[in-house]
């Protein structure tokens, strides 16, 4: 600590020479959420400045992708964000798909929604449950857990993996769902609604919960239209923004669902907005399901190679934690010459370093929780 | 009195009790010594127990238990809790003060020197074994007796509370 | 244990306090020192109360007003030194002492 | 001439004595842990401790052998006599306030008339220890929460001392066995059941159990004032800590659930009535640290002085115009 | 008043979480204790590749083209091949993944030519070194494969006489379809 701020410190708790000291949150703390780490300069538990320290979990995902074909990146595609990997992994392929132009059936277009839409749900089941370990209350944390395995068995009856599925293929999708999928799928939505009432009992409800909550962590609409805050963080703001409706991508236009917002801007607003997209999720579920079509989860014509026309494409998606976009330049040769991930988390956590600023520890534990960050998804 | 020589000699605690001594006496000359003020708090608590032992020895359990609760539970953890936040912990170069500690400690030996004797000498003439009070005595002598008192000493803490609030508080940044 | 041990008992801690008082340099090093000196007060009246010096009760109600004291005294005093100290980066009293006026 | 000594009548029986609390001490602490576990579990839907032993129940035994066997690590920053004797001073005013109740009738070293007072009083004494803890570890996540754990402390323990007083003023006495002696018509959880709320939830905060663990929130403070500790030093908190929460449950027992006096039809020993109480009370602790988050340091300090303290206060000053009125 | 309300209110509050918790204190748990209770695998399940053992000839069908190799994004397999003589097409004689780095993304198995790639179900395999999860493909058929050569050589002769049955015989009809 001393060294880095250039203050000789013989006993490293006498502090500065007035009352304020260096707190060294991370790389490795508990709530860090993986490997971030928070600087934190203090006066008792308040906080007079804190600066986020991201790269601990960098895995050069963008230049790795300048060296192995287009098909290669796929598995790399799910784990820049490991709890929305289908998510990321369909936005991949949709973005080489507009590259190449390639046409997906209307049955692999059903099941990829089905898939994200599930995906979303339990990453969000996953935030519930570590924001409350973040809070103190461990309980809500295994209840979510315990419905995040629901999910979690349904997508691996189909894909054949928990966590990075790499499900898509340009196309289509490697594996057919089956009646069981879609019977499982609908036990799930009715078991998560009728959770929820439980969810709001045990939390939402909850008095400690809300004065945590509720005033704390404040991002206002401008902060986070400057910081580029997408995703639920943003329509926690009051801004009813989501790609799937602002920029409707795959067949997500045919879908009748609500985007949720709230107008304060605090912990408790993400919140609410989480849990309100869990259910607008089950509903695109339940159309989705009820549409889907029969035939072929990949076009007739497959090829081997790929190699896409000199150019460049941008797609993005609607994450579980905001807009995410691939920029993918092509030379004409089987190798992107530059791939570029806008991942969500970035953005958002930069607008949190603006936000911490007078809180205390508690709050910001409170307040990284809230915003959903996940790191590897920051440094890439 | 007459029987002044044998009634010195009567004893007002048991043999155990040098272990409370010593207790006290270590706890105070490490306060009083050691270098990290914070090592010299914690002396310090030490010794208060010690005392507090004595009290509860010389039959005044009461007192014992107020010496702990107010003294070594309160008044060393308010110094640990203000030394820990605000100072600077080890004092200054040794050698400056070595002049003022040769000072201080004659001062002391001398203090002991003039009043030492002086308490061995003088004839006492002690009663023993009164053993009438409880707590409820106590609380009439508190409440009835040294009424005003204790009225007083609580004017007294309010006032310090409401003065250390306002001395101590950080002044607003201007 | 005597009477007279014990106030000699006492009287080694008053000079175990005093020497604190005058040798320390550190504001609260003094104060630990006059703790120390209260308390050897402390135990003089108890010792005195329990051998039958006034009756059992005063002494012990003394002792009480004296920690009450002491308690009033260690607060105000140590936001005392808080305050110092945040206007002279110091609680060294000799240079406490330079600084004045 | 000796005075009379306030301890149990030889030496004998003084060490006899103590070598059963602390065994009584270590086994509770065990049996705790397990019950933790497992009630935890099952509040989460999970099965706990399933392996050693019949459901478990040696997996604390085997704990204690794996602590026990462990390095003593003395990390190189550490201020090592602060560090080295900080377990001991926390642990040492718990062993000695667990000695001071009556678990039945006749089953109590020795009844102070003034028990109540030297109960809190060696709770003071903890608090010395704890800090012992955080600023000899040399830790800021350890310092900050002694800090807090002071702070937080000295805050619950003046309702929880207030929330005591009327019992004291119901039962005319401090001494512990009067208290439960003068409840023989009627538990004073009857006549005092805000008195008895505002004690069991300073309790808790007293203890350090969630929802107030705010002084080894592991979300911010890693683990607190023990961070830098390991192996038996650790077990010594842990162990502290477990045997303060029985403390305080058994106080509540005696003071407003009538110890060791239970139904007189009912054939059954007072001590077991004493400490299906305690451990009742203890269960309810278990179900709150497993259903709620935790509050804020500051939401903590303003519960208890704007909340817990007043409410104390007024219900004191009831119960003395009550008394006044009524006897 | 409005103090008052707060108060009781949270307490309800309060009270309304400690139900949901003793709810669930009387609900069956839902661990699976692993070691006693396996899990059932699903048919997509996905752990180390694994070569397809063909019923009707016998063995696997990798014909060392090295496509599997250069798709590999962990670049984890290792495929050495030589010509049986007499036959058209490679035969793999050093089939190697190194489990460790695998990501289990299943490009070997979408681009192998004649299918004879799959998923194993094994998920519990343990090691204290690295190198103990290179794993050799081959092993199991290690035993057949001479008796292979010789029936793929033999095979081979008949076929390139005009009067005998199809080449089908030796490379046989894949039936591990995905």
């Amino acid at each position: 600590m001393a060294e880095i701020w250039g203050e000789p410190a013989p006993q490293p708790l006498a502090g500065n020479g007035d009352d304020t000291y260096y707190l060294n949150m991370g790389p490795q703390h508990p709530s860090m959420h993986g490997v971030l780490r928070l600087l934190l300069h203090l006066r008792g538990e308040e906080i007079l400045e804190a600066e986020p320290v991201i790269g601990y979990a960098h895995r050069a995902h963008e230049k790795m992708a300048e060296n192995r074909n287009y098909l290669m990146f796929l598995p790399n595609s799910s784990r820049v964000d490991y709890l929305s990997g289908m998510i990321y992994n369909l936005a991949y392929c949709q973005a080489m798909e507009r590259l190449l132009g390639i046409e997906v059936p209307e049955r692999a277009e059903h099941i990829r929604v089905i898939v994200s839409e599930l995906n979303r749900i339990s990453s969000h089941l996953l935030w519930f449950g570590t924001f409350l370990l973040d809070l103190g209350g461990v309980t809500p944390f295994l209840y979510a857990f315990d419905d995040r395995e629901e999910i979690l068995t349904i997508l691996e009856r189909v894909t054949g993996s928990r966590l990075t599925y790499s499900y898509g293929r340009f196309g289509g999708v490697t594996q057919d769902v089956d009646a069981l999928f879609v019977e499982q799928t609908l036990a799930f939505v009715a078991r998560l609604r009728g959770r929820m009432p439980d969810y709001h009992a045990l939390v939402s409800d909850n008095v400690i919960f809300r004065h945590r909550c509720e005033g704390v962590g404040l991002i206002d609409q401008a902060t986070a239209l400057r910081y580029g805050v997408t995703g639920p963080c943003l329509r926690a703001c009051g801004v009813p923004y989501d790609l799937r409706r602002a920029e409707p991508y795959g067949i997500y236009s045919r879908f009748d669902f609500e985007v949720p917002t709230q107008p304060a801007g605090d912990i408790f607003a993400r919140y609410l907005v989480r849990l309100a997209e869990m259910e607008q999720s089950c509903r695109i579920i339940e159309q989705a399901v009820a549409a889907l079509p029969a035939g072929p989860i990949m076009p007739e014509k497959q090829k081997k190679r790929f190699k896409p026309e000199v150019g460049e494409s941008y797609f993005a998606v609607e994450s579980a934690r905001g807009h995410f976009g691939i920029y993918i330049v092509s030379d004409g040769s089987e190798l992107p010459l530059r791939l570029k991930l806008r991942t969500p988390s970035f953005a958002n956590l930069s607008a949190v370093a603006a936000v911490l600023k007078g809180t205390m520890i508690a709050d910001t534990v409170a307040i990284l929780g809230s915003v959903d960050v996940v790191l590897p998804e920051v440094d890439r | 009195m007459l029987e002044n020589a044998m009634l010195e000699n009567v004893r007002v605690l048991g043999s155990a009790a040098w272990v409370f001594v010593a207790l006290a006496l270590i706890g105070g000359a490490l306060a009083v010594t050691l270098p990290n003020i914070l090592h010299a708090i914690f002396s310090l608590a030490l010794s208060l127990v010690g005392v507090a032992l004595l009290f509860l020895a010389l039959g005044s359990p009461f007192v014992a238990a107020m010496q702990v609760l107010i003294y070594v539970g309160g008044i060393s953890v308010a110094m640990v809790f203000a030394v820990m936040f605000a100072f600077a912990l080890r004092e200054g170069p040794a050698g400056a003060a070595r002049r003022r500690r040769g000072l201080a400690g004659a001062a002391a030996l001398g203090v002991f020197a003039a009043l030492g004797p002086l308490i061995a000498r003088a004839s006492w003439s002690p009663h023993f074994a009164r053993n009438d009070w409880t707590v409820a005595a106590l609380g009439r002598a508190l409440l009835q007796h040294y009424n005003v008192v204790f009225e007083a000493l609580s004017v007294v803490l309010l006032l310090a509370i409401v003065g250390a609030i306002i001395v101590a508080r950080r002044e607003p940044p201007q | 244990m005597t009477l007279q041990t014990l106030l000699l008992v006492a009287l080694a801690l008053f000079c175990i306090g005093l020497y604190g008082v005058l040798s320390r340099r550190h504001l609260v090093g003094v104060l630990v020192g006059l703790e120390l000196m209260l308390n050897a007060a402390s135990l003089n009246l108890l010792a005195f109360s329990r051998a039958g010096m006034g009756d059992a009760v005063t002494g012990q109600v003394i002792v009480l007003f004296i920690i009450g004291l002491a308690a009033a005294e260690v607060a105000l005093a140590l936001s005392i030194i808080v305050a110092l100290y945040r206007r002279r980066r110091s609680v060294d009293i000799d240079r406490l002492h330079e600084l004045r006026g | 001439m000796t005075l009379h000594v306030l301890w149990p009548n030889t030496a004998l029986m003084t060490v006899l004595a103590g070598a059963v609390l602390m065994a009584y001490v270590a086994f509770n602490g065990m049996l705790l842990v397990w019950l933790e576990r497992k009630v935890s579990a099952r509040f989460q839907r999970r099965l706990g401790p399933t392996e050693v032993g019949w459901a478990g129940l040696l997996q604390s035994a085997a704990d204690v052998i794996k602590l026990l066997a462990k390095q003593l690590i003395t990390p190189r920053h550490v201020d090592r006599p602060l560090y080295h004797l900080a377990p001991v001073l926390v642990f040492v005013p718990v062993l000695a306030g667990i000695s001071l109740f009556p678990f039945d009738r006749h089953l109590q070293l020795h009844d102070f008339n003034i028990g109540l007072v030297l109960l809190f009083a060696l709770a003071g004494l903890g608090f010395l220890g704890i800090f012992m803890a955080g600023w000899g570890s040399n830790n800021k996540y350890a310092l900050l929460g002694a800090m807090r754990a002071v702070a937080q402390n000295i805050a619950y323990e003046i309702p929880l001392i207030l929330a005591t007083l009327p019992v004291v003023l119901l039962a005319r006495t401090m001494s512990l066995r009067e208290v439960v002696e003068a409840q023989h018509q009627l538990w004073f959880i009857v006549q005092q059941p805000v008195a008895f709320a505002i004690y069991f939830i300073a309790a808790v905060a007293e203890t350090n159990r969630a929802p107030f663990d705010i002084p080894e929130a592991e979300s911010e403070l890693v683990a607190g004032f023990h961070t830098e500790y390991s192996g038996m030093r650790f077990a010594f908190f842990f162990l502290a800590e477990y045997t303060n929460m029985t403390i305080v449950c058994m106080i509540a027992a005696t003071l407003f659930l009538g110890g060791y006096i239970g139904p007189s039809w009912l054939p059954v020993p007072g001590w077991v009535w004493f400490f299906g109480k305690v451990y009742l009370l203890l269960l309810v602790m278990m179900w709150l640290r497993w259903t709620f988050p935790r509050l804020r340091f500051d939401q903590l300090m303003s519960f208890a002085w704007g909340v817990l303290i007043p409410l104390a206060i007024v219900n004191l000053l009831l119960t003395a115009v009550a008394i006044k009125v009524w006897r | 008043m409005s103090v008052l309300v707060r108060l009781l209110r949270g307490i309800w509050s309060l009270m309304l979480g400690l139900g949901v918790t003793l709810k669930n204190l009387f609900r069956r748990p839902v661990t699976q204790t692993y070691p006693h209770q396996k899990p059932e695998l699903s048919a997509a399940f996905r752990s180390a590749i694994a070569l397809v053992n063909f019923p009707a000839s016998g063995s696997h069908d990798c014909v060392a083209c090295m496509q599997c190799v250069n798709i590999c994004p962990s670049f984890c397999i290792k495929v050495e091949g030589d010509k049986p003589e007499g036959l058209k097409r490679k035969r793999a004689t050093v089939f190697e993944v190194d489990y460790a780095l695998c990501s289990l993304c299943g490009l070997c198995i979408d681009v192998c030519p004649t299918n004879t790639l799959k998923y194993s179900k094994t998920y519990d395999d343990v090691g204290y070194r690295r190198d103990q999860f290179v794993y050799d493909l081959l092993t199991p058929f290690r035993a057949g494969e001479a008796a292979w050569r010789e029936r793929a050589r033999v095979a081979a002769v008949e076929a390139a006489q005009p009067a005998s049955a199809g080449p089908a015989a030796a490379a046989g009809e894949p039936e591990v379809g995905r």
